[in-house]
């Protein structure tokens, strides 16, 4: 399948796109980027550490074990900080 | 029920007004706005969001305060791109017939838009740029509603 | 630090709009509006006040704010006389380096002007006239400060 | 002493003037409120509760127990309903 990845803040700037297709089979969040990390050392940089990471599934936060069969797009970031 | 999510400023002043004008059945209003707040060195503030999110997260944080406070009413606003020291970042107004609902919900759609928005801070300073990072009370602050944790 | 006693209108949006302004050190402003709400049949609200104690007591409220919270700065405003449904009676604004100061000192300050500030509120209905008795949720809700309590 | 005694609310229309002077020895507000209520029938009825009624000395809340000696003025009010 073809997911739409994006990244946002420091992630974005690690990675160097804000989004890109990535055809993939992992079956969930963590397999995606178990074959992105292996891709590039950026990658590897941008995923060092997943509990400085959030992860939305389709808009939806949600959490590195969560499935994403069906899904059309999974966005990386940092902890938000609104308000 | 309205969420808006602008590059542009808003009139804080004028929000306030229209949005505890012509109420009846309102007792209380609470609103809050923040502020790009300098602590030295502060020349700018970058935010960041995710445009296919934000406002609907938003909105279902507003939704989630409707099931737990009797609200006549919310507005939440706010601004991404870059904002200097003095600028109002967002604002939030909730009414209610009574000010415990008011003054709960608005504080309950500030720690959900803190550290559940979509939204990410860049700070500008003289000594150079750096994301801002969440800070461990702001989750304390969410925990406070925990009873919502915990359905989630 | 402001607080204004008055049979006049005043204009919320433009109160907040000044609150908030030109403030550089202050990350949140939080604001309160009561309004006259009609519960059905109130044609006014006849709102009887102690002149020469009002404003002190409102003073050393703020004080006792000011003791407990970070604040820059504070503002409150309180009618008095005749009042029909929809009017503002009354509004807190205070403004702090973080969020949860301003919030927990505006809701503290209602708190307060609600069953220790000398203001009583009579009711005009189509079924006649009654003061307004206290509640015993506010005398709850005051309760929530109880170190303050104990203090005094 | 002579004293400024105020009321408020419906203790004010109970009593039928919002303030008087009062030529008084008593040592505490409750000494105070027993002369008055001895006085005629529209104080006795206006002081029946103590309990739904409360006390301000020179613009100071206190309570019944309190001395007044020296104070130049006392008001009764029922609670405050403000905000």
């Amino acid at each position: 399948m073809t997911l739409n990845v994006v990244y946002f803040a420091w992630v974005r700037e690690r990675i160097g796109v804000a989004q890109e297709r990535i055809d993939t089979d992992a079956a969930t969040v963590a397999a995606l980027v178990d074959e992105l990390r292996a891709r590039e050392d950026r990658y590897a940089l941008a995923f060092e550490d997943l509990s400085a990471l959030r992860v939305a599934v389709d808009q939806q936060l949600t959490d590195f074990d969560a499935p994403i069969a069906g899904a059309r797009e999974v966005a990386f970031f940092p902890p938000m900080t609104g308000g | 029920m309205c969420v808006r999510v602008q590059a542009d400023p808003f009139d804080f002043g004028a929000e306030c007004d229209a949005f505890a004008s012509g109420r009846h059945h309102v007792g209380a209003v609470v609103t809050f706005c923040g502020i790009v707040r300098d602590d030295g060195g502060l020349q700018a503030m970058e935010i960041e969001h995710y445009p296919a999110m934000t406002a609907p997260a938003i909105e279902a944080m507003v939704a989630e305060a409707r099931t737990r406070w009797s609200l006549a009413d919310a507005l939440v606003i706010h601004r991404h791109g870059r904002l200097t020291p003095g600028e109002r970042i967002m604002m939030v107004a909730t009414a209610a017939p009574h000010r415990a609902d008011a003054f709960a919900a608005a504080d309950f759609l500030m720690d959900y838009l803190k550290s559940r928005a979509p939204f990410w801070k860049k700070e500008i300073t003289t000594a150079g740029a750096h994301w801002v990072e969440a800070r461990s009370e702001d989750e304390t602050a969410l925990a406070r509603w925990s009873d919502e944790t915990a359905r989630r």
